[in-house]
């Protein structure tokens, strides 16, 4: 049997490539964002929609020195906290390309899944890296998808509640990303459009990451 | 979604998987079930390598089914599944450095699929590689939720489809979940016990053909 | 009007030309004396002839005027009953057929009315003694009581919450009023099946049963009765729910109906796991036993239930 | 000679057909003027001054080019003066000039400024000099003084209105690079967010007691265990129903 997996690779129509812009925005500040963002994006007559998720994530590493660990970053939602939705989502490096393409590409699986995941992953052999908690608000025009959220840093590991977390800085994260089948780089131009209109409240910019482990 | 049995048939000496599938094929259709279509269940097996620190080899068994085709189904040789999106695939590609494909490992079971009330009936003729394995059939009894409360009714309709002596067997699985409420995830598991009891099966034949 | 023959139309408007005729020969009379008589000596003979020969044709006029009425007949039979008559000569309201459906609703009244009498007839003759009217002193207190379906919410909600608690272990009991007043009572009965009843103060108006799977609500969120479970199980309970319902009605003690419906009810939860007490099988016709025994509370296959009475 | 004659002569020919070019730039800027006053505008304005301020540019470059010869060496002699009307003249001044007589050559030739003008000159530079020095030089620091105050307010002003400027356009602060980073470091490399006890065993090489915690109930063995309490409940609502 042909798997549904393979017939979208085929077809070139699973969704796998991530276009990213990141940014952030200091607290005091965020209000505005928010008001901007609610008027330039669908669903402006309803509040933003808020999310709060916690992140787990797991890397599988190699004894020997050519196999590249791997990181799968498990996610679950704490909104409604009695039924938790949770989905493992890997993450390619990103490219920074050149000065044509506006905004980040990096590989992207989001795969929705049961909640034994955690028991899974480890007995697979992946092994829990860091975790985090994020809070915010999420917004969409089209299929471009805004975050603007707080990171939040674990003091103890394990379920995550108001007492367990502290923020990691005083600015909010902004995310502006489109997931999309590869090879589709018009998409990377309307970004760059919503972005400038997001100026000079937030400079939304494609961030090098390996520029920042170096740091 | 309902409560699932998956029955394993043997075929006598003398007949071909052919015409033991014909004959419960007739069977079912004398009880008045309606065909409604074909169905499939394949499973492929992946293989840890030696390279993941600090874990026992594992084999990761990734199972797909035509009744719920959006999703996947990754079963760990620890019985612990995995129910996700059907891009988990991808995922699996992404950790070949660790888990590799074994090589001829697929094996399905494919077949007739029939209705009858609130019962479903599929008779699948499982394969692999191509070669015949053997016969599966699988009786749902969609209304109930929990297997413990309606297992004398289907052993009822197994024996009476199927004979006795099939309806006898029990997956061990099966009893261990008797009071949880059922899910897809526990069909799998049975058709993934019944699969590796064939390749066990193939492997005891070459065995002794040698 | 419309459903007079074209014969008698035709006669209709004879008759009316004959009128015509009578009123202008007599005019001419009166017109004639009215002028006067000149020259009365000379021409008296002629006159006399003259007045003699225009009286005789209204005399002729008369008499076949008479004899057109006659064939006519009374104008429309209806025109003894009361103002809806009214209606009918109203030309304009003519094309609206108000008219017609009146006399039809009537028709069904009547009809309703006749049949309602013979079916009290043969109620009378097989009296189901489901309410005990008995001394005096009891039905006293009847006759104050209140009809079922008026009773207050407030007396309605303590009743299912005294439920709610009693039952709290073997099922799950809730409550919703989508519409007012009317409750909504959803009963999730271990992991076998879910029911909803549907109250009109206390009298059970309407019963739904579903698979412990399926949800009572719709794509919008709100609540919807009307579905029926896909499953044909829980569509022939629904069917022996309902009946149980007209079996356990009580207008004078509706608390006891409900309550008593509900421990009935219980008698489901083991619906899959128990086999017919009549035949020993758990399956008939690809259906387990859909029916409890409403005072035994035994399980039946629905045609076993039928033999064993 | 012959050849500075002839050098004379072709670039007189230049001159005239420059100043020609002026000619038709000024008559077809003046017609406009009467005639499209209603209709014209800015931009066409400007484009005519324009088109006269080139051809002007290109006479004077003419004028001061090598292969002219230096005009002022020469002399224009009226030779013959006559009150009567000449045709030719007036044929070549396209009907401007009729008769050259006394009254006109004086305006046309003329070198020097107009006998007015030159008195004025004159009375300027005698006032210039009756000013002493000292006198001078006072009136001279006085004004620097003025004009060096002036430049002060001026500049003074300027600061004052590019800092209101700034403030408009800059606002205070809104999003700072380094907490992007470091947000943006955490969320894709997990820096900050690993726990201190956690840091070197999982982000480093495995030690070789790594083995032994597995079995001691690590932080992430206690996290399976919730997780397995929370499957038997939620395995109610499966994630995936189908219809």
């Amino acid at each position: 049997m042909e798997n549904t997996f393979s017939v979208g690779l085929k077809n070139n129509i699973a969704p796998q490539q991530e276009y990213l812009l990141q940014g952030s925005i200091v607290d005091l500040h965020r209000d505005v964002l928010l008001h901007r963002l609610r008027g330039l994006c669908d669903n402006a007559d309803k509040q933003p929609e808020t999310f709060s998720d916690h992140e787990m994530v797991f890397v599988l590493r190699g004894a020997t020195a050519q196999q590249n660990p791997v990181l799968f970053r498990v996610r679950r939602s704490l909104d409604p906290p009695d039924d938790p939705s949770w989905h493992i989502r890997y993450l390619g490096t990103s490219e920074i390309g050149d000065k044509n393409r506006h905004t980040l590409v990096r590989a992207c699986f989001d795969v929705a899944c049961s909640n034994n995941v955690v028991k899974f992953l480890n007995e697979m052999g992946f092994r829990s890296d860091h975790e985090y908690c994020v809070k915010g608000y999420f917004f969409h025009k089209g299929r471009m998808k805004v975050t603007v959220s707080k990171i939040y840093r674990m003091v103890q590991t394990g379920t995550p509640d108001g007492n367990t977390q502290e923020a990691m800085t005083q600015s909010s994260l902004v995310e502006l990303s489109v997931v999309a089948p590869a090879g589709q780089e018009q998409i990377a131009d309307d970004m760059k459009n919503f972005a400038e209109q997001l100026k000079p409240l937030v400079q939304l910019e494609k961030v090098d990451q390996k520029r920042l482990s170096v740091q | 979604m309902g409560v699932v049995c998956v029955y394993f048939y043997p075929v006598p000496e003398g007949k071909s998987g052919q015409q033991v599938v014909d004959g419960i094929q007739k069977q079912i259709e004398l009880l008045g079930a309606v065909k409604t279509g074909n169905f499939c269940v394949d499973c492929e097996t992946f293989q840890a390598g030696s390279g993941i620190q600090n874990t026992p080899q594992r084999q990761v068994n990734i199972l797909h089914s035509s009744e719920q085709p959006a999703s996947c189904f990754a079963i760990l040789d620890t019985g612990t599944c995995l129910v996700a999106d059907a891009l988990f695939d991808g995922l699996m590609q992404k950790l070949k450095h660790y888990y590799q494909q074994r090589k001829g490992s697929k094996i399905e079971s494919k077949g007739q699929r029939y209705e009858y009330g609130d019962f479903i009936f599929k008779v699948g003729s499982v394969s692999q590689a191509s070669n015949f394995k053997g016969i599966l059939v699988e009786i749902e009894y969609c209304p109930c939720v929990v297997a413990g409360d309606c297992m004398n009714l289907m052993k009822e309709m197994s024996q009476s489809l199927l004979g006795s002596a099939v309806a006898e067997q029990q997956s061990s699985f099966l009893k261990t979940k008797t009071d949880m409420i059922y899910t897809p995830a526990d069909t799998m598991s049975q058709y993934l016990e019944h699969f590796n009891n064939f390749k066990k099966a193939t492997s005891v034949n070459q065995a002794m053909n040698r | 009007m419309a459903n007079q023959t074209p014969n008698q139309i035709e006669q209709l408007h004879k008759a009316l030309k004959l009128t015509q005729r009578l009123r202008s020969n007599v005019t001419q009379v009166f017109q004639k004396l009215s002028d006067g008589f000149e020259d009365v000596e000379k021409k008296d003979k002629y006159l006399l002839n003259d007045l003699h020969k225009t009286l005789s044709s209204v005399n002729t006029d008369l008499s076949d005027l008479e004899a057109g009425s006659s064939t006519l007949g009374p104008l429309t039979a209806a025109s003894n009953s009361t103002n809806s008559t009214l209606i009918c000569v109203d030309p304009i309201i003519d094309k609206t057929s108000t008219y017609t459906q009146l006399i039809h609703t009537y028709k069904w009244t009547d009809k309703m009315k006749e049949q309602a009498s013979y079916a009290s007839n043969l109620l009378k003759e097989n009296q189901f003694k489901r309410t005990p009217i008995q001394s005096g002193t009891f039905t006293k207190r009847l006759r104050r009581s209140q009809p079922a379906c008026c009773y207050p919410q407030s007396n309605v909600d303590v009743l299912l919450n005294s439920l709610i608690h009693q039952y709290r272990d073997t099922m799950h009991i809730s409550v919703v009023r989508p519409l007012g007043s009317s409750a909504v009572v959803m009963i999730v009965l271990g992991k076998t099946l879910k029911a909803l009843l549907v109250l009109r103060g206390m009298v059970i108006e309407w019963v739904k049963v579903k698979g412990y799977t399926e949800d009572f609500h719709g794509e919008d969120g709100k609540v919807d009765i009307w579905s029926s479970s896909r499953y044909q199980v829980f569509q022939k309970i629904t069917q022996h729910v309902t009946a149980a319902t007209l079996h356990y009605y009580a207008p004078e003690m509706p608390d006891i109906a409900i309550k008593s419906l509900i421990i009935w009810l219980q008698s489901y939860s083991t619906l899959f796991s128990t086999p017919c007490q009549k035949c020993g099988q758990f399956l008939q016709n690809g259906l387990p036993p859909t029916w409890r025994d409403l005072r035994t509370k035994k399980a039946y296959h629905e045609r076993c239930k039928l033999m064993e009475k | 000679m012959q050849k500075e004659e002839k050098q004379l002569e072709s670039s007189l020919a230049d001159i005239t057909a420059k100043v020609a070019d002026i000619k038709n730039a000024l008559a077809s800027f003046l017609y406009k003027l009467e005639n499209e006053f209603a209709t014209l505008n800015w931009p066409t304005m400007l484009d005519n001054f324009a088109l006269i301020s080139s051809n002007m540019n290109s006479l004077s470059r003419v004028l001061r080019g090598d292969k002219i010869p230096a005009l002022r060496n020469f002399t224009l002699f009226p030779v013959l003066l006559s009150p009567d009307t000449d045709q030719e003249l007036a044929k070549l001044t396209e009907g401007r000039l009729f008769m050259c007589n006394h009254e006109v050559v004086p305006d046309y030739l003329r070198t020097k400024p107009e006998t007015e003008v030159e008195d004025k000159i004159n009375q300027l530079h005698t006032k210039a000099n009756s000013i002493t020095s000292d006198n001078a030089q006072k009136q001279l620091n006085n004004l620097n003084k003025i004009t060096s105050n002036i430049l002060d307010i001026i500049n003074s002003y300027r600061e004052e209105w590019d800092n209101d400027s700034k403030q408009k356009t800059q606002q205070p602060q809104t999003s700072s690079q380094s907490e992007t980073n470091t947000l943006i470091a955490a969320i894709s490399m997990g820096k900050g967010l690993r726990l201190q006890s956690q840091m070197p065993q999982q982000s480093q090489q495995p030690s070789p007691g790594m083995q032994q915690q597995s079995q001691k109930p690590m932080p992430v063995g206690k996290m399976q265990s919730s997780v397995k309490t929370t499957i038997r409940a939620g395995s109610a609502g499966h994630p995936y129903p189908r219809p």
